[in-house]
């Protein structure tokens, strides 16, 4: 009918590709890329069925029916807080097509060199990419524990497994010696090497490595698209893969971990366990604080003795600028006996420049902490400290700000330290606080920093 | 039976401050509590009668009724002996004491079976942190200080460019970072002057810093028990000397606020240190009513000393009657939670860490150890 | 002439740069939204597996090939809705109504 | 011949400044002039005596001979008859001739045929900028008001959240932002107070927000030649009159400087406008001098009414003597560059801009026609 | 000898030149970019002498030296300053080149259709790029008139010389048709065109033009790289010429200015001169203000009633914390009247936390001008008029300062706004003064902003 | 199989968009010293200038040729030097010298 459409139309296809992408790198322009890259899609899919000598075309219809509804349906029922688990299981599903592709591939061609080792090295990577991305899934989803799995000699298996793997994929190519079986085997390995790879990360490393399935994906995918001579797979392939993989080594970086060190140090595998408080204490970085500020309808700020160690009134009043002229509303909470001084705050505040229509007391504005969006704590602690409402604590009887009652906390303090009254902060630990470790005064420049990127 | 809490007009000399303003009167009334005023007690703090009644308490013209009536009567500073003598027996006395200056009154309260509370020995602990009238009257004396350095001052605190010369910014030295010492430097620096501030102990380095000021380090930690500092010893002081006389000589207001609770202040600047100042400079001493950090303080007055002037307020809160009568009626209003319920009756529970701490008379004995020295030593 | 080995080695590379110059100083919040994003554009993979599977002669071929496309098809549409999901939080005001 | 220059002790009342400071002496002497000086002339300013020697000024006891031998007397405000009789013929005065309150002292000027310049006559031209004794003390005066303020309220002027209740920030309102004003209005805010002010020279608006306060509009201006205000018309008097009406009875303290130069200052705060405002509030009315803003100001003096504090300091500057001296000193410096040479000898140029605005009084006659008026229409 | 060395040869070069390009467009890395870019260059000329079947190769060395020492020497031994006009001559010649290669191009391959097309493409882009070129380069160079040259009919004619350009260029495909004079008249018309089309922009203009012909030079290689099948001139070509299209865009916005309106409105051509003072009053951009002061190794910021109106004491406070970190010293200069009360910017300086010990009045610091590379006079206008020293002018006698002694001024004010006096400013024409127009607090924070960026 | 002309197109289009990406969010400063380091750049014109006379068979060729490869010469050498110097400006401390 359309005799060559495709070939332009994949052309297009990857220039909203990349179009898309680079949309989705700039929080303004993010929503509408995946729409770019949505519309080139359906075309792409859509001018195949062109394809010259296709059959199966009912076939064909129904697996995309089948495999479209189930994805589209999983992916708008589920929670919002599961939606790392569903990235990884519709990744490990691209794995396993590229892997089938290349399955299908070696089994019809009867090997032409350089191809058919594309073929296998994308099968490869999609096997470990499939099978890597169900155990990521699972653990996620709580289906698995989701600590780190490990056990004595495990490193030396997992490299067994993985050279077991490569040699029988160079077996594949010489299809005298290999028959389905060495295939097979083949397959076995690969998707082994993905599970016990797998298997020693614990939870809160997911995102990074389901990020370098992502990336694997993407190669295998292009792989496939090589030895299928289509460019359209091998340009989207492989731009996942380098876009992929530059985003895994920012996303350990964003954590302070390197590649390595979340790949093999089954890292919180010896977590111990707190006696009295339960939950842990999860650090921030600026930037993460910055984009809950930035999409924030309400910020309260609640100082403390820290800002004033810090100095960090003048900084704190320029993000309350900033985030005025973004439209969010900020006040500040300042407790009566916030600081070492009666008034301590509101000289610095004062000092700073904030206008006192700002500042509100806690009577005023404890009432406001359920709605709040974001509160930021900058070194406070006692004043702060859900303790004082326990009797027997030597908090006992101190009204305090309520800010452990907002959706977002975050704290502002150097490392370890008490406050004043030297006990612990049981606010730290609660699930929607967040520490922001470091100076007040850096912390609060490196937010403003984040913030006028956005 | 609902509890009857009774204010009187404060008659020491130069007292402006009222022990209950109409907005706590409020809401004692409101919860039962039974509120005697006399007239004109709020009037040199610009509290109107009016305001007390319309905040439900009954004014009263006649003294001796007020105290005669009174379950608990709530002063700033003890009544005379005579006027205890017009308290009912078992009546609750909740002030400051200053027992030094009120032997005699203390002694009556004792005769007459008075149950005192003095608000100087509330504890310091959290939960007290809202009765702490000590802190609250010394926030504002803190401030206050400053003012009246700037006042006496025949300088110009802030640095200022102008076409007829600059003028260099004024150095003000705060000796004593306590809570009066740490709202001074503020004060101080909001005026624009260069601030430097020294304190026994080590901790107050980091809160000075805290609110932009420079802080003179000597090599000694000095914090005892409760965040009061203890006395030095002799070398230690000999140090301190040496650098405090530096800086004061260097300085063109000092202010002073060193203290050690239930002793004579420290003497902090001796006579030969005023003469080394610059003509022009002042002295705010603060602790003029515990003997002076300064050698030639004048309790309650102004002494020019080779062109030198050293003021000694007595009371400088009681000159911001209108905020420090509030504060303090706040504090009062928090202790009075630990002996009123909240229907308005009496129930005091004597275990109460913060009342027992306060307990200073009580069942015709002095409790507080330092205080029964005092008055029966002198018996 | 330059043989379509190295053409393919252009192709690759070039892509592999535009891929990495489009994510460099991306900000710590969109690296979920971007890694869900580009999970979608693999799902390209759907396009190889309809050809695999259009292409496919024997019964074995012809399952791979349909699971390749099931696979393929989760991908596509599980990705771009798993993005569209995350992406909207990143629209003002709407951002409470995802959680 | 080197010009002798003369400065005796200021004898009016409350005056505690010094026409020349040591600094000041120095720089003349240096250029060859010869200074003298009274004993004891900046004793209250703080300068020594023995500053002013070592600054090169002769130190004189003998006032009479002081006078008699003096080219150029430097005043802060002109001396009495008796003592102009004692000046030689052709002396020439410089310092403020507040001619209303001096009338005989300016006849007397006339007289012995005296050259007397005054200093709030300089025309306000850039080159005068060094010798606007009028600014340099308004400056000071504008501080010094604030902190009186500060010292009459009851109240605190800052806001504070402490755990006696949290003290809301005073209102302070500035009426007239001249210079005073404007140094009025930034300190008030640095005291932490939230500041108002309003003035009716439009150009004043963005003045008074580029201090970061706010600026009452009322859709008046009034600015007249040499950014004197000019007199306001019966009608917006009475619109003015509403909208301070308002702002007065918010304010916890209020700070006027409102005046037109050469006439009564306006009155902006009447008797029944003062028993609208709070009890407590204070004005500081700077005024004073010239007849008060405020109804019931009493020059040099202290009103309370209705529980409102009413001060009407005179000589405000006088007050900070040490800085105001200075800053006067300074100015009278970049005066006497256009009466003496660099050589030190008299050159007066009676067509210089500001020497001819500035001349009152000259060989026999007065210059200055609204001192003519004033001192030969009542003759 | 090697014998298809020159493939992989040329994929690494490209490699290199887009890490050398990569490396450039950040400024700590800049220096290296030209680095990588320069040894791929070094290899690819290298490995092109084993392309099979070179002849003349004495000719090419011959070639080679001769360009290469005339582009070196004269690279090196002009002034800093003349730098523009040296990028756009050897842009010229890279147009040249590749208007050359297309000519031989044509003249050997007795045509094939699309490559042909190509080759009359880059023939005409880079005749264009070359002319165009050297008439910005005698501009620039002061050989001629640097203001725009315009004439009655100017557009028409452009317009008739272009489409003449285009005509020649499609009888060029029909060689049947067209001879040798028709290639020589539609070079000598792309030549005319792009002399045509320089003529018009002012010097101002210059560099947004340079960076068009830089780009369209690059597309040129591009094309002849296609008809030569050469990818690494394809390659190399595409990004200058993605990549300079940007620039120029960015160019052009940096300057407030659409590239239409450079291009064709003739901008600065009716000029007025003023009659007083001399020089021109020179704007810049927040961005340049933060590298002048990024490199300055003093600072003094003289700032006056502006700033109290702009209440951009906290910002500038802020500044000058952002240059000390960065070891770069800054003091005030307080001058006695500045503002509007005595003291107006001790109180604001004092408000915004500026210790005193960096404020220095009139006397104190006049001295140090002169040794100052940067100042930056925020808001004052009357303080620093120059005017002030000359008899006769409504400011005489008012003591200055002297920031017009300083290596470099930049006035930041928000339009054409007098001071007080009401007189103009001489100091805003001087040779080392730029303007910044905008709000002052605004300006501080894009200065800011962009500072922190370097 | 795919046709030379569609890779020639995915190659120009992914180095523009390479080209592009690189350019993006570059400061101000740096709008000089980039013009005239890809100025550079497209010097690649002297390997084709090469070619061109290398293969050059008549005078007239050969005389364009050698043209082409002067100009490709100055264009790469010049073009090196000239963005030398530009960036040298940008060590710090080195600065005052360029001038
Ligand atoms: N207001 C008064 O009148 C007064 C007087 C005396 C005592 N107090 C007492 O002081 C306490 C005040 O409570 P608060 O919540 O204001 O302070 P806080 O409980 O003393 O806590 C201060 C917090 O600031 C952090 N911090 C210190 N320096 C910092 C820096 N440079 N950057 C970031 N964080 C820093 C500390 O943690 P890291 O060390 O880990 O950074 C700590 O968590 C109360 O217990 C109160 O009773 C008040
Ligand atoms: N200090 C005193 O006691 C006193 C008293 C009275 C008069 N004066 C006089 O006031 C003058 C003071 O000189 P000056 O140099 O400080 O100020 P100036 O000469 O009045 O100049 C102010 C400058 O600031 C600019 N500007 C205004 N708002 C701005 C904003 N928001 N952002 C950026 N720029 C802004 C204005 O230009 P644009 O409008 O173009 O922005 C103008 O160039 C002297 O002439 C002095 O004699 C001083
Ligand atoms: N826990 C609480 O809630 C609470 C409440 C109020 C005060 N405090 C702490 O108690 C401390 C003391 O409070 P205060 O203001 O009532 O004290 P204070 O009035 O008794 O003494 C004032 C200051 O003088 C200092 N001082 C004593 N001898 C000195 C000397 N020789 N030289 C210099 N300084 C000397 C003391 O260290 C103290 O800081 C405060 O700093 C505060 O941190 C704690
Ligand atoms: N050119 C110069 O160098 C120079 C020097 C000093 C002052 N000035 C200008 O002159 C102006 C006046 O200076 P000043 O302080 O000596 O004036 P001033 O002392 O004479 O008056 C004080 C202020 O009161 C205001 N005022 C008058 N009538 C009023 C009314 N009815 N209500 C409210 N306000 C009223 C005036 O507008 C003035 O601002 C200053 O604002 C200043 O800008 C200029």
């Amino acid at each position: 009918m359309f005799p060559d459409i495709y070939d332009p139309v994949y052309v297009v296809t990857i220039i909203f590709f990349i179009v898309g992408l680079h949309r989705m790198s700039h929080p303004r322009t993010a929503r509408s890329g995946i729409m770019w890259a949505g519309g080139a899609m359906a075309i792409a899919v859509l001018v195949t069925f062109f394809y010259p000598g296709m059959h199966n075309l009912t076939l064909i219809v129904v697996g995309i029916a089948i495999g479209g509804s189930i994805g589209w349906i999983a992916a708008k029922r589920v929670a919002m807080t599961d939606m790392p688990q569903m990235v990884a299981i519709y990744n490990g599903m691209g794995g396993g097509a590229a892997g089938a592709i290349a399955a299908v591939e070696l089994l019809t061609s009867a090997s032409n060199g350089a191809y058919s080792a594309l073929a296998v090295a994308g099968a490869a990577i999609g096997g470990i990419s499939i099978s890597g991305s169900v155990i990521a899934f699972l653990k996620l989803q709580g289906w698995m524990r989701q600590k780190p799995i490990t056990y004595p000699g495990q490193q030396p298996v997992n490299i067994i497994v993985l050279l077991a793997t490569i040699a029988f994929g160079v077996l594949v190519l010489f299809p005298g010696i290999a028959g389905f079986n060495t295939l097979l085997l083949f397959f076995i390995f690969a998707i082994g090497y993905g599970i016990l790879m797998t298997l020693p990360i614990g939870g809160a490393d997911m995102p990074v490595v389901i990020s370098l399935y992502n990336a694997l994906t993407g190669l295998a995918v292009a792989m496939d698209g090589f030895s299928l001579q289509n460019y359209a797979m091998v340009v989207a392939g492989t731009l996942v893969g380098a876009a992929g993989s530059l985003l895994t080594l920012l996303m350990a970086k964003a954590m302070n971990r390197s590649i390595g060190n979340v790949l093999f140090s089954a890292f919180g595998a010896k977590e111990e366990e707190n006696a009295n408080i339960t939950g842990s204490m999860k650090p921030v970085q600026p930037e993460d604080a910055a984009v809950m500020l930035a999409y924030a309808n309400s910020v309260i700020i609640a100082p403390g003795y820290g800002m004033a160690v810090a100095q960090a009134q003048q900084k704190v009043k320029e993000l309350v600028d900033l985030l005025e002229s973004k439209d969010i509303p900020v006040k500040f909470a300042i407790h009566p006996v916030a600081g070492r001084m009666p008034g301590h705050m509101n000289v610095l505040l004062a000092e700073a420049g904030v206008s006192y229509d700002h500042l509100f007391d806690r009577d005023e504005i404890n009432a406001d902490f359920p709605n709040t969006d974001v509160v930021l704590v900058i070194g406070a602690n006692d004043v702060v400290n859900p303790a004082a409402r326990r009797e027997g604590s030597a908090l006992a009887g101190m009204p305090i700000l309520d800010v452990d009652k907002a959706k977002n906390v975050i704290v502002f303090k150097r490392g370890q330290g008490r406050g004043f009254s030297g006990i612990e902060n049981e606010l730290f630990y609660a699930d929607n606080t967040k520490m922001l470790y470091g100076d007040a005064k850096d912390s609060v420049s490196k937010i403003i920093q984040e913030l006028k990127k956005l | 039976m609902a509890v009857t809490v009774a204010v009187a007009k404060e008659k020491s000399e130069g007292e402006k401050r009222v022990a209950l303003v109409p907005e706590v009167v409020s809401r004692l009334t409101k919860s039962g509590v039974r509120v005697l005023v006399e007239s004109g007690a709020g009037e040199e703090a610009y509290y109107t009668d009016g305001a007390y009644s319309s905040a439900g308490a009954e004014i009263m013209h006649d003294r001796k009724s007020i105290l005669s009536q009174a379950d608990v009567l709530l002063v700033l500073q003890p009544p005379a002996p005579a006027e205890i003598a017009l308290l009912r027996e078992k009546a609750i006395i909740i002030g400051f004491m200053s027992a030094s200056k009120n032997v005699e009154s203390i002694r009556k309260m004792k005769e007459r079976k008075l149950t005192a509370f003095a608000l100087e020995l509330v504890p310091r602990i959290t939960r007290a942190q809202s009765m702490d009238a000590l802190s609250s009257q010394a926030t504002i004396g803190g401030y206050k200080a400053a003012l009246v350095a700037a006042d006496y001052s025949p300088k110009l605190l802030p640095m200022l460019t102008t076409a007829a010369g600059t003028i260099r910014p004024a150095k003000v030295l705060i000796l004593g970072a306590g809570v009066a010492g740490l709202m001074a430097i503020a004060t101080a620096r909001r005026l624009g002057a260069m601030v430097e501030a020294y304190d026994v102990r080590r901790a107050a380095g980091e809160q000075v810093r805290s609110l932009g000021a420079r802080f003179l380090e000597l090599q000694i930690d000095a914090e005892a028990a409760g965040g009061y500092a203890r006395e030095l010893t002799p070398e230690e002081k000999q140090k301190e000397q040496a650098m405090v006389n530096e800086a004061v000589s260097q300085a063109d207001a000092v202010i002073t606020t060193a203290n050690i609770p239930g002793r004579k202040a420290p003497r902090l600047i001796s006579k030969e240190m005023v003469s080394g100042m610059k003509p022009g400079s002042v002295i705010v001493d603060l602790a003029a009513e515990t003997g002076g950090n300064c050698e030639l303080t004048k309790a309650g007055g102004v002494v020019v000393e080779n062109d030198v002037t050293i003021v000694g307020p007595l009371n400088l809160p009681g000159q911001i009657p209108f905020h420090a009568s509030q504060m303090y009626s706040k504090n009062l209003q928090s202790f009075l939670g630990l002996v009123i319920d909240r229907e308005g009756k009496l129930a005091v529970n004597f275990d109460d860490e913060i009342l027992k701490g306060s307990l200073m008379v009580h069942d015709g004995e002095i409790r507080h150890a330092q205080t029964k020295e005092l008055v029966e030593g002198r018996q | 002439m330059i043989s379509v080995l190295y053409v393919s080695i252009y192709i690759a590379l070039l892509a592999a740069f535009t891929g990495y110059e489009v994510i460099t100083r991306v900000p710590v919040i969109l690296h979920t939204p971007l890694m869900s994003g580009s999970n979608f554009i693999h799902g390209i993979v759907l396009v190889g597996a309809m050809i695999a599977l259009g292409l496919a002669q024997t019964p074995l071929e012809q399952a791979i090939g349909f699971i390749a496309v099931v696979m393929g098809a989760l991908n596509v549409t599980g990705g771009y809705a798993v993005t569209e999901r995350i992406l909207q939080m990143f629209e003002k005001g709407k951002s409470k109504k995802g959680n």
